[in-house]
């Protein structure tokens, strides 16, 4: 068996596409989210069921969306419905089983800040602001969070808390009248994170190879906790790696090199 | 009953400083053209009301057209952040703006809100999060029934409304296929509406439930072909990917940014296709 | 995930006794075959909730299925009365029914928000009008930025819904073309779904953005042609208008409509076309 | 010039089209109003827009509708939507400038029962109800009612107001908060009525030809007042007499003898 070269970003995109199920009712973010989901639909999981929040109702893209609002997610879909009626028939209706977004920071809980950096009225950062993710991050029966783990966006305390999701910890979500069960993985390109079933703290589940504890802890921006249990990812597989990498290709083909 | 006229026409006779307009179309059908032509028309002090400001927002608010932008996402969809925008909130220039900002939920449903005649929007949203703390936009409503908590906000009713589609009739009525985000409700909402198209046609030639808007709901429509350029319409031409590229570099810097607008909005005589001029 | 079956078997295992279901369609795509299923299958004291109670509810308050109707505009459409449900509110006849009766524009909103998850619509509605000040249902909520008075009524929340469609594909994709009247609501405000369909076929063929609700939406679909006789299904077959117009002799008497009944319901084995049985 | 025979619901009918100006945007109710409104655009005003509550937007049927949501009109719509479309955007939206009603009953402030007779819990007769009526008396700019003339419908007090008109007069309307119009015209078999300018009461304005006042006040549970100057309709023309029958054969031919 020979060694299959692979990067941190791919390994994080597979590890999060193998924990999607068959048959899942997707709600997808744009950009690595969209990357692992359909990479789950051209593997394990071919009937997965993906939806984006631009009214695209289960939609089969034979590339990788751009924007949010491609024309391949809409002319590949089963049908367009508008803006409105995603969010308020088929979200917050609870038709769809998993969130799966994207963050620019996330804290111990997985809360997740994608609005600014420094103060709101005068931020240092203006980041783009909430989108679908703080109605996507209550009303889907679970989350998937997928991120780059530094210790720039794992961070101690949030500016801004754009998208609840464990709160201050235990029980946080129940106070608030939220039914749903709120973040339950967090994958990255070193490792992947679960909610303390007790504390509900993110705690390092398994562990991708060629990461050590101590690049997980300098990548940190609190001191993180391992489960007592910390499996070891399995390696991205050639056919992984390729499904991946031919539709990335294929994906930057068709955005880029067609007039 | 709509008017059928040329793009510079309507926006002059809708379009007024101070005025709170949207500009609407989810990633889809972005009306570019409608907005390079206010640009041109030195709009100001206007309240910029989008779910997405885009690119399009972006060129309005770096010209100096915007007091206030009303949004729910602001990025450059697959490609980073609006510099503009940016240097608006971050830097005040060219001028400070003021923002109102919400989730996408949210302001989607202000905007049905807004279509419905009804002052304000429910729903089940900003649960736990700040915007929900720091925003004097919404309220907590009880249940009458239940005493559930329920997040109250206010409608969206522009002034103008403008929004891009594939084609009117030439009785003004209107078809829009694809993505259709919120523009009926943008045309619904607004006390004015200006809705330009690829074409005119004899016969819209659609399925019975299509989305069409008639005409005695739009008050302006101008055929502009590649309006919505470089976003995309659907059945018409594909979305420019490379444009929206290369505007994280021009847009990067206020002179770069100027010598553009210059170039391709200042200087064009309107409406005329866009597609050349990609930097 | 839709499940594709028969429809003795979907009403069986999900309409159960006292339960609260909606059996929708506005004047097109009335799901007559599952309504004489449930009466076939002699279920009782159900709260029958439609927009329109029109004939199909006629027949399974007649036949002793109700101890509620839900609604907003009980007539036999074109023709007149529906004897049946007026024997029973006037004479308790067969057993006293319960109503609670809304406007169109009250009961569409309360599908949407069944729909959407909320607890409560919100309109501008009876305003002034005797049903607003005798209902128990209607509620009036104070805007909390402005300071008006809205009307709130609780949303609907079937505990089956139950729609006709045209057709679905073999993963119980469901197309509705047409008047879509509140079925997309219907399917979504439940807890529990049946969509009969005329055909199930390959490939639903339609348009970008047709009503199309998808398998994952719905609990059971069953195939049964014809399943909306004497209303009609866009594309298919055309109302029976001399049905409606004969329903009004038949179901006049009480001794007419059980022989009727008997005949054309109860001695019946389903799903089967009921285009011949006119009276 | 010879007589032309025609019934006084022809005249009714007629009388009502006559009022419906092309171009106008009209709420359309089932039977009467549907009738005059398609004769209007049949004849004198072939550009009036026609909505049915069914969803049937902008439709040009080629008969007279015998249901709400006949295939008819949805095949000659612009466009369908959904019914919760058409009472929340385009209807309370505020987009429609005539509704145009139907009534079991109505007082002399143009309210209207279309409920019960008798007690609400135990009635003598059960009525459809209020259907559309309601919310199209209140959002549409103004309102015409059409209703056969009778002491049994023209009543001094109805059991149930189903959709309100002017209430109890002057001021009434605004008193709740209804910013539009009500009522403007009441059009019989027999004449047509209008509100008074100061008290809002129905007012006799003009008298359909071989009526006269001691008819109307006969057939009217209270006792009706004719305003200063009451015109003499004008007699259905030949014209309009053969587009109305016409229009009624045609619908019965498709609704009744074709298969």
């Amino acid at each position: 068996m020979h060694e299959v070269n692979y990067t941190t970003d791919e390994m994080m995109t597979i590890a999060a596409s193998r924990k999607l199920e068959n048959g899942q009712v997707c709600f997808v973010g744009i950009g690595l989210p969209s990357a692992a989901a359909n990479l789950a639909r051209l593997t394990h999981a071919p009937d997965i069921i993906l939806i984006y929040e631009s009214g695209t109702l289960q939609t089969e893209p034979n590339v990788l969306p751009l924007s949010i609002g491609d024309s391949e997610l809409s002319e590949n879909a089963l049908t367009n419905v508008s803006v409105p009626e995603m969010f308020r028939y088929w979200l917050q209706g609870g038709h769809i089983g998993l969130g799966f977004l994207g963050a620019a920071q996330i804290d111990r809980f997985a809360n997740i800040n994608s609005t600014i950096i420094g103060g709101y009225q005068k931020p240092e950062v203006r980041l783009p602001g909430a989108g679908g993710a703080p109605e996507i991050a209550t009303h889907c029966h679970e989350i998937f969070i997928i991120i780059r783990q530094s210790k720039r966006n794992f961070v101690e305390k949030l500016d801004f808390i754009t998208s609840f999701g464990h709160g201050k910890g235990n029980g946080n979500r129940k106070e608030l009248g939220i039914k749903t069960l709120g973040p339950t993985r967090v994958i990255t390109d070193l490792c992947i994170l679960e909610p303390n079933t007790e504390t509900f703290e993110l705690t390092v589940t398994a562990i991708h190879p060629g990461v050590n504890r101590k690049m997980i802890l300098d990548s940190t921006g609190w001191p993180i906790q391992f489960a007592e249990n910390v499996e070891l990812s399995p390696a991205p597989t050639e056919s992984e790696l390729s499904a991946l990498r031919n539709l990335q290709n294929k994906s930057l083909e068709s955005h880029f090199h067609e007039t | 009953m709509a008017q059928i006229t040329t793009l510079p026409e309507a926006i002059d006779r809708s379009v007024h400083n101070g005025n709170k307009i949207a500009l609407e179309g989810f990633t889809h059908l972005i009306p570019f053209a409608a907005a390079h032509e206010i640009i041109r028309q030195k709009k100001k002090n206007l309240t910029l009301i989008r779910m997405t400001p885009d690119i399009i927002y972006d060129q309005m608010i770096g010209m100096g057209c915007a007091k206030k932008v009303v949004f729910s996402w602001a990025g450059n969809p697959g490609v980073g952040s609006l510099h503009r925008f940016r240097d608006a909130v971050e830097n005040s220039w060219p001028n400070s703006i003021e923002i109102e900002e919400y989730s996408h939920a949210a302001m989607a449903n202000a905007f049905v809100a807004g279509a419905a005649g009804l002052p304000i929007a429910i729903l089940r949203g900003f649960l736990g999060d700040d915007l929900g703390k720091i925003s004097e936009n919404v309220k907590i409503l009880k249940c009458p029934f239940s005493g559930e908590r329920l997040s109250a906000i206010p409608a969206i009713n522009p002034d103008v409304g403008i929004i891009h589609a594939q084609k009117a009739d030439r009785n003004g009525n209107v078809l829009i296929e694809g993505i259709v985000g919120v523009q009926k409700e943008t045309v619904l909402s607004a006390k004015c509406s200006i809705v330009t198209v690829e074409e005119i046609v004899d016969d819209l030639e659609t399925h019975i439930n299509a989305v069409v808007i008639p005409n005695w709901a739009i008050n302006y429509i101008a055929a502009v072909p590649h309006g919505s350029y470089p976003s995309y319409t659907f059945g018409y031409y594909k979305r420019d990917n490379k444009f929206y590229t290369s505007w994280d570099k021009i847009s990067r810097n206020r002179e770069t940014f100027i010598a553009w607008t210059k170039k391709h909005i200042l200087d064009l005589v309107p409406p005329s296709k866009l597609e050349t001029r990609n930097a």
